[in-house]
């Protein structure tokens, strides 16, 4: 539960760079890339980020030329081996144009590994995959990650239609849902996780994706009362808890209404993006 | 003196620094957060956020926006209060190995005052930096827009601490140099030049605006040439020294505001883009100071040609 | 009303525009100058560069110099003069194939008013913008830093001239909701919100201001969030309409101000970066309202939701 | 003379985009860049320039992602032939360290043919060339464009050091000064004037460079009495007309002494960059 944790940093986060070593149009708008930096690739964890400065450079020295888009840009990490490890995104806003533009040979400015990343332990024998949208590429991270630890897992994927269906080939055991039916279920990866639940309930549910999808996965969980982790979004201005700009508002409770509500925002770029889905107050 | 190696120790009222680049209150948490990617022992000091009395929850997310070469916050000033700070906070900070400035804000002069008091027992700390003009609270600018309440409240505190004042100014105000004079006039050491300017930004998409808050404080290099303007504007009108605050990315920046009056500076914003970004802005001053061979830092300050 | 073309056209006080963006006074010359580039009969309306009574040579440059997404100038408000503006420049405005307000500066209310009374008898001019907020003349902020002066220059104006009057404000004030107000009072059409914010800057090199007149206006993207809280702030403090203006370079920005509150924009230095920009933001707002499905731009404006 | 000139705007520039068709560092941290744009290519004149967006964009529908740098920059134009022009530039700061990030295939949005160009018709027999720095690019098009009017031109070029010198393959009569006297005269390119001038007096001598060495040579023809057009520089926003940023100090003269000074300053995007050295100020 939500005792308020001390502030010393994570260990093995630092400020590096990462050369681009492939870079593929997945999707439409959505590009994958591998980067180069074993310093990441052998600590992160599944469920954790990096902080992208927006501007690709030419080489390390070069610190860039604009401050505009001014900050980082998180990114979850897609997966990891050896000395590389891939991001994910979708072209979005003036951000994600800029780091669209990326070459390969290129070097990124980044910060990581970031975050607290999803507690596997939890799942001794079997989860539920959920993701949607740039909410997915976490999951084979986590998928995979779970499979070495003999942890049986189940992907709900969601996607707007068939285009946008990220990473299919990278799940043993997929089902896929489309908001205008042109791919799997037609409707929410909730219905597929309500039917999950109803034939067997897993370990744990681990969930990305938009905000309403992730409320609706930890509405179904409560109910069950199966554990759910769901990893959160919010504008992270520095990504390394100086801030306070990250934050998400917490259930009330004894801990942490001590004073003034004090407590009830928690910075997610430190204490979290993963967070026990029944601290959050949703409302 | 060696010329190769400069003099980069400035002197703020009473406190001496071993060089004038401070981090920013708000950007820069207490220290600990930050304490495996910065070499803290470097810095100039560390401003931390800002204490209240009791611990503040802060506003509701989204607390900020990016905006052209800058960003817009409303945190509210969350924070963990003065026992927390006392209990969890200040041992770590007084062991950083650099000079502690502690940032407070209260409701009232009285408030003010009371904090000051309350950490005069409290070892490590080298001075305290008023924040009289928070943008993001409820009368959070009441102060600092405001020469009489600005004196008030810093002869307040100057009653109430032998420790240096330094306090911080809004540029929200049609002529900063008459509330930099009202705060010398209360007994200030040091001006701290200057908070974030208010704004707004509206998501055009559900017609709302981007902060919970409503209004948020621009910082960032979007503003640098408006801060500037208030730093040389208040070095024209006050005799006590000067801290450069705004949009402060690159030692070339830093050298800015030294020029037109200030004697220290404090980095922000471009800690967020880069952790390290107050330490570069260190290096960047010391070989401006060797190409143009200049003896000491202090040199520079008000060094502006006409 | 066919959905799909939605209705563009603003009325500001009597005079009804076509569509509500307008090119900013200092930033499209006399319109003359980019008649080649710019289709004028599709504007809103032209705002040409300010006139005074005698010619004025402005500063010495350098004039201009670029800033983190923005630009700050201190042109000192160089122009032909009335007599050469009503014979060379006029005849030109008048059959531009839109509207026309002409931006004027005096040295007191007699001086203005006096300008209101000159131009009175010219045809082809739709409206007049008092710049009472030139940061980069001697004096040039003492009307709109002053509510007294503002008000007591607008009435002045007011019993010069029967022409709409518009009121450009300085975002340099505590609170423009005064001036906002004080303008109200003495018989604005509209206001203008706002002027350049003072800034400064320095050549680390040389150490010397960047810009011979020392102190510049910051103008462009950086200002934005700024100018769009000091509409906000006059939309919530006025009933009057308002112009929002400050950093609009694309239909997006200017949907931010039209429903912050604005009635109208004014396009400036974006123009410097895309010679086309006021059209593009007029194209852009049009496509807005057709995906949203409203019918009118004037249901925007104030319709921020909270 | 400084006649106050009508504002009708200059005849056959525009805003458009070239594509880069060729790059070339053709000294230290200085580019060339061959752009693709048969309107300017066919109607451009030595001594004219374009203003051209910092950021290159990946196809010509892209607008831009960054408001920093936010202003376009001035470049003369090196040459054009047919459907090409080529322009070449010094990294300097933040607007020439994007710029050079452009690649072959990009493209690179733009005004122009802008401002008046050379006075080529005032040299009806000879001119002599000076060029300091990248003042010197300009010059290779005057050079070519005089030598198809039969006019015979002599080039003198001024850099720091032998590394510096631009361009020298491309004048047929060439000298160098540099200030090092890493190549040719050890001095300043101003000494060469002198020289060429005690020996024959053009027509004409056309100049670009930084501003001492334009200030000396407009001193060194006024003692000779020879007609000199200097190219100058001011930062320019606009580049066409608009701002009045860009002006430089007149010489006081009847014509612009109406009223308070009135005319003292000159937009030298239009009416220049080429001016008549006489009529500058050069206190
Ligand atoms: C932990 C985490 C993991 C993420 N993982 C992924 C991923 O794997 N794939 C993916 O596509 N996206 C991911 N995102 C989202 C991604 O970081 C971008 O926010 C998103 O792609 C928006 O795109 P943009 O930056 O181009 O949009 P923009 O339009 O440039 O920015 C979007 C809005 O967010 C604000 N903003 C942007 N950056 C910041 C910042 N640093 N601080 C404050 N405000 C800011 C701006 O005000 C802007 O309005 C993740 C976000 C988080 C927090
Ligand atoms: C007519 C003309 C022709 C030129 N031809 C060439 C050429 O052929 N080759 C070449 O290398 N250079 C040329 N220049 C200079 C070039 O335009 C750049 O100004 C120069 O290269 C500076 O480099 P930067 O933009 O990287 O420097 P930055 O450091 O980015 O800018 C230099 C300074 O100028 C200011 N500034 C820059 N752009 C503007 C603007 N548009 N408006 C106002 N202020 C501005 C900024 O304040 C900055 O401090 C020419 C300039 C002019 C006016
Ligand atoms: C996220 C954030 C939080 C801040 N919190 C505080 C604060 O608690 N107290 C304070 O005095 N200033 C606070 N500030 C203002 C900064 O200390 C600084 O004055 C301002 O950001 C301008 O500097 P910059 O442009 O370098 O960021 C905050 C700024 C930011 C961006
Ligand atoms: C170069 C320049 C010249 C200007 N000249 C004038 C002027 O003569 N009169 C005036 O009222 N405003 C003048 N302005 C201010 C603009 O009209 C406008 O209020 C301001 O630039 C903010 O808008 P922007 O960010 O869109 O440029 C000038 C601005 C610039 C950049
Ligand atoms: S992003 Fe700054 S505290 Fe989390
Ligand atoms: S650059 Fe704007 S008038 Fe010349």
């Amino acid at each position: 539960m939500t005792t308020p944790q001390a502030d010393a940093p994570a260990t093995g986060r630092r400020h590096t760079h990462a050369r681009v070593l492939a870079k593929c149009e997945v999707a439409p708008r959505h590009f994958a890339l591998t980067l180069s930096n074993s310093g990441i690739a052998r600590t992160v964890r599944a469920g954790q980020f990096v902080h992208v400065l927006p501007h690709s450079r030419e080489n390390e020295e070069d610190t860039g030329w604009s401050f505009d888009p001014l900050l980082r840009r998180a990114f979850s990490i897609l997966d990891a081996r050896e000395d590389e490890f891939e991001i994910l995104f979708r072209v979005e806003g003036r951000g994600t144009r800029s780091l669209a533009r990326a070459e390969v040979g290129e070097w990124l400015d980044l910060l990581g590994p970031l975050g607290n990343g999803f507690s596997l332990s939890q799942a001794s024998r079997s989860a539920i995959l959920v993701g949607g949208g740039v909410g997915v590429p976490p999951m084979v991270f986590t998928a995979r990650a779970l499979s070495e630890r003999g942890v049986e897992s189940q992907m709900l994927l969601g996607a707007r239609s068939a285009a946008d269906v990220l990473c299919e080939d990278k799940f043993t055991s997929l089902q896929i849902a489309t908001d205008d039916g042109s791919r799997g279920h037609h409707g929410r990866v909730g219905d597929l996780l309500e039917s999950a639940l109803q034939e067997q309930l897993p370990d744990m549910v681990f969930a990305c994706g938009p905000y309403p999808m992730l409320r609706a996965v930890a509405h179904i969980c409560a109910a069950k009362n199966v554990m759910c982790e769901v990893s959160l979004e919010e504008n992270m201005p520095c990504g390394i808890g100086v801030c306070n700009g990250c934050v998400v508002p917490m259930r009330p409770s004894e801990d942490i209404l001590e004073g003034d509500d004090y407590g009830r925002f928690r910075r997610i770029c430190v204490h979290g993006p993963a967070c026990d889905a029944r601290d959050i107050d949703w409302t | 003196m060696n010329p190769h190696t400069p003099d980069l120790r400035v002197r703020l009222g009473a406190l001496e620094l071993q060089n004038p680049v401070l981090t920013a209150s708000g950007t820069f948490g207490y220290g600990e957060e930050v304490a495996d990617l910065v070499d803290l022992s470097k810095l100039g000091a560390i401003v931390c956020k800002t204490v209240t009395r009791l611990p503040r929850a802060g506003n509701a997310p989204p607390r900020t926006c990016e905006t052209p070469a800058g960003m817009m916050n409303a945190i509210g000033l969350q924070n963990v209060g003065l026992a927390a700070f006392k209990r969890d906070k200040l041992p770590f900070l007084r062991d950083s190995g650099t000079k502690l400035i502690v940032n407070i804000a209260g409701d009232s002069s009285e408030d003010f005052a009371a904090l000051c008091a309350d950490l005069n027992d409290e070892e490590g700390i080298d001075a305290l930096e008023l924040n009289i003009s928070c943008p993001n609270v409820a009368h959070g600018l009441d102060f600092a827009t405001d020469p009489i309440q600005t004196e008030a409240v810093v002869k307040a505190c100057r009653a109430a601490t032998p420790r240096p004042l330094f306090v911080k100014l809004s540029p929200n105000v049609t002529d900063i140099a008459v509330i930099a004079r009202a705060a010398q006039e209360g007994g200030a050491d040091a001006l701290s030049v200057c908070n974030t300017f208010v704004g707004f930004a509206i998501d055009t998409r559900t017609r709302r605006p981007r902060l919970s808050n409503g209004t948020g404080g621009l910082s960032g290099p979007a503003i640098r040439p408006l801060a500037l303007r208030a730093v040389w504007r208040c070095a024209q009108n006050v005799q006590i020294p000067i801290i450069g605050i705004g949009g402060i990315a690159t030692a070339n920046d830093a050298l800015e505001f030294l020029i037109a009056g200030a004697s220290a500076v404090q980095v922000g914003t471009a800690t967020f883009v880069r952790p390290n970004a107050a330490l570069e802005v260190i290096e960047g001053i010391g070989e401006y100071l060797s190409q143009h061979e200049i003896a000491s830092v202090r040199e520079l300050t008000g060094s502006l040609q006409a």
